[in-house]
């Protein structure tokens, strides 16, 4: 038996097919952050007024606030299953760069959970008051921001994996670390309400995509490697 | 300048002396703080070295 | 793949666990052709030894040396030639025997439906293949696991307690594997505290003390 | 190149003997120049002819707020150095770090608040620096509560190494779309004064205290910093003089 090395994208593509494969097997638990989701976003017109002229005033900063910690939410388990059963150990042993390899999951988990988000967004804006004139922007800037913050919180689910309540800690160390995304996305949406050119901010947002991007990966790794040693 | 006009700082008593004891207080804190984790380390240090010498004999 | 000069060598190794300094400069080295067992009673570091030499436990100091180079620096090519067996069987429960090995032994070498079902029926679970890996026996899956090591097609195995849930086929199965492979110039090295290869040539044994 | 008087000095018994005869020195330096800053801030320095004696509370939170970022860097560097280099010293310096740092982001977000109440007339007002030090209250506390959730120093160390170093790249991000934010919404409550046009008697007690409070720094470093080497250190015989 010959055998012939695996190229990296070939490895990466494995990785994001088996989250795809799993998560097609357990779709109840794929489902969970978009009802989270919509139902947050239920309470602010409950909590406060049903005046969708008052609420468009808050509307973008509420699926914002909402879309974050959904995302989050899904986050907190990301790398829970596979460190306990042992493949994340045999990630790390592949002889393939770990941090594509763990891309990958969190590109696949993004598929899952961030882009149902994005995709769901108009609908759940249109109950706060958002005009159609804002879904573009809205889900723009939704795909940029959720995909950095699955990064950020790929990093945090990779620090937090093996300790006890993981689960507070890793909003405790991912939501700071959110807050640019939620204050330029948040500003974009209601900039684009006001008549402004939500340019400026969607393309930070996408700079500062590409920063967790390329450093993200390193960062997932190197936490990868400290959560599996035990 | 007499001491009282001093203590009264234009008016601003309330907020220049709670500004200012409160930045004493966490000096103080810092300094009581880091004493006392470093004694701490020295008797954990302290126990383990007696812990390795009953073991190693 | 050739293993000429593939030798592995452990230098002055020391490594902690918590307070306790477990390994004090163990040192060996291991040829081709050749199985380390590493023995000594429970707690004694063998897991831990082996986790050094995978790179899954940082050791304090000690260096290890493969192909007459420092692995430092050099993880990822070292890693490639390395398959590692652990207490963990690292398989999904939602997956099939196949499939388990195509995401996951899939990852160092690419593999064929072919060679997939070969390895499946040399480790004797063939029947078991469109099973989803839940519903295997414990034995079945050590097995499935050795498959997966199998396929890794790595000239260093790092086996810790390959023969735990294994009944006496499946010991007798782990023992010809190794035997093959060390024939074939790979080398091996295993943590076990049960029989295993006890008489054969190949063996030569590391003895922890504590 | 020798690297040897390095390696020496990063060697644990070394720096624990020098931290250890440094530390008076700083300490000294440091209530000596703090002393004499709030004498100068509180006394001799003029007051702000807008905000009359108000002013003299820059004194303590100007030089908190740039010890807060100053020891967030000092401890990502630090951590930066001990993931790459595999410095236990350097981990130890990041962990010594922490909690000095965060309390001074607590001091440095309490009188920028004392502050707010005469200058805007509320307790708080979401103004881009108290905004800013709040979230690097959060970083610190997070990277406090990731530190404290591991058993195994070691593995704490280089887990919340990664997180000060993610943490740092993201100060200046989270920096600028705070001030950003800050330009877009006027603050509801218009600032009843102008930014105090600071003379060169005023500045003065401002950077006496500065460099009174790096020195204080310094010495609470150094005192924490025995503790973490101390805490690091396994069987090392010098231990038994050291404790």
């Amino acid at each position: 038996m010959t055998a012939v090395r695996t190229p990296t994208l070939a490895a990466a593509k494995l990785v994001f097919q088996r989250d795809m494969t799993l998560a097609w097997r357990r779709w109840d638990e794929v489902a969970q952050p978009l009802i989270f989701y919509v139902v947050v976003t239920t309470m602010f017109p409950l909590a406060t007024t049903p005046d969708l002229s008052a609420l468009r005033e808050i509307g973008g900063g509420v699926v914002w606030v909402a879309a974050l910690l959904a995302s989050l939410l899904a986050l907190e388990a990301l790398f829970r299953a596979d460190v306990e059963d042992g493949t994340t150990e045999q990630w790390v042993l592949s002889g393939q760069p770990l941090g594509y390899l763990l891309l990958a999951k969190v590109a696949a988990h993004w598929v899952l959970t961030g882009l149902p988000l994005v995709i769901m967004s108009p609908i759940v804006g249109t109950g706060l008051g958002l005009p159609t004139s804002a879904w573009g922007v809205l889900m723009a800037s939704l795909l940029l921001g959720t995909g950095t913050l699955s990064i950020l919180g790929g990093i945090g689910a990779a620090l937090t994996v093996g300790v006890r309540r993981g689960s507070v800690l890793l909003s405790l160390l991912v939501l700071p670390l959110a807050m640019p995304l939620l204050i330029f996305g948040s500003r974009a949406v209601s900039m684009q309400m006001d008549g402004d050119s939500p340019a400026g901010p969607l393309q930070l947002l996408a700079a500062i995509f590409f920063m967790a991007l390329s450093l993200g990966p390193i960062a997932m790794s190197a936490a990868i490697r400290i959560s599996v040693e035990n | 300048m007499d001491l009282k006009e001093f203590f009264e700082m234009g008016g601003y008593a309330g907020y220049v002396w709670t500004s200012y004891g409160l930045t004493a207080l966490i000096l103080l804190w810092n300094w009581w703080a880091a004493r006392r984790s470093e004694a701490e380390a020295q008797t954990a240090a302290r126990r383990r070295n007696e812990l390795a010498l009953e073991r190693s004999s | 793949m050739t293993f000429d000069g593939a030798v592995f060598e452990a230098r002055a190794i020391n490594a902690w666990r918590g307070d306790r300094h477990i390994l004090r400069d163990v040192s060996f080295s291991v040829r081709p052709g050749e199985f380390l067992k590493v023995t000594g009673p429970n707690g004694v570091g063998k897991t831990t030894l082996l986790r050094v030499i995978c790179g899954l436990l940082p050791a304090e100091t000690g260096e290890l040396w493969w192909r007459g180079q420092s692995v430092r620096g050099r993880r990822d090519e070292f890693n490639f030639e390395l398959g590692h067996l652990g207490h963990l069987n690292s398989l999904k429960g939602d997956l099939t025997a196949r499939e388990n090995l195509k995401f996951l032994a899939g990852l160092r070498t690419t593999l064929t439906a072919q060679t997939i079902d070969a390895t499946l029926d040399r480790v004797g679970i063939l029947s078991r293949g469109d099973l989803p890996a839940r519903s295997l026996s414990a034995g079945q899956k050590r097995r499935l696991a050795l498959a997966r090591l199998l396929l890794a097609d790595a000239a260093l195995w790092i086996l810790d307690e390959p023969v735990t849930n294994l009944d006496t086929a499946g010991i007798r199965l782990v023992e010809e594997l190794i035997v093959d492979h060390v024939q074939n110039g790979g080398l091996a090295i295993a943590a076990a505290h049960q029989r295993l290869l006890d008489d054969a040539p190949c063996l030569r044994r590391l003895e922890l003390e504590p | 190149m020798s690297w040897t008087w390095f390696h020496k000095l990063a060697s644990p018994p070394h720096a624990y003997r020098i931290l250890g005869s440094l530390a008076p020195w700083f300490g000294w330096a440091s209530l000596a120049l703090i002393l004499l800053a709030t004498w100068w801030g509180l006394v001799k320095a003029p007051a702000d002819y807008q905000q009359g004696d108000g002013f003299r509370i820059l004194y303590v939170h100007a030089p908190s707020a740039w010890m807060s970022m100053f020891t967030y860097v000092v401890m990502a560097v630090a951590a930066g150095v001990g993931l790459v280099w595999r410095i236990k010293l350097a981990h130890a310096a990041a962990a010594a770090c922490a909690p000095i740092g965060a309390s001074f982001t607590f001091l440095a977000l309490a009188t920028g608040s004392i502050w707010g109440k005469p200058m805007w007339g509320t307790w708080w007002v979401w103004d881009a620096r108290l905004t800013s030090e709040l979230l690097l209250l959060f970083l610190y506390l997070g990277y406090m509560a990731l530190r404290a959730s591991f058993d195994d120093p070691q593995r704490a160390d280089r887990a919340s190494a990664v997180l000060a170093l993610v943490g740092v790249i993201n100060v200046p991000i989270i920096h600028y779309s705070v001030n950003w934010w800050s330009t877009l919404h006027q603050p509801a409550s218009v600032t009843k004064f102008d930014k105090p046009s600071i003379d060169l008697a005023m500045l003065i007690p401002l950077f006496l205290m500065i460099i009174g409070f790096q020195l204080y720094f310094g010495w609470a470093v150094s005192r924490r910093l025995r503790g973490e080497i101390l805490r690091r250190e396994r069987n090392a015989n010098w231990l038994k003089e050291a404790a």
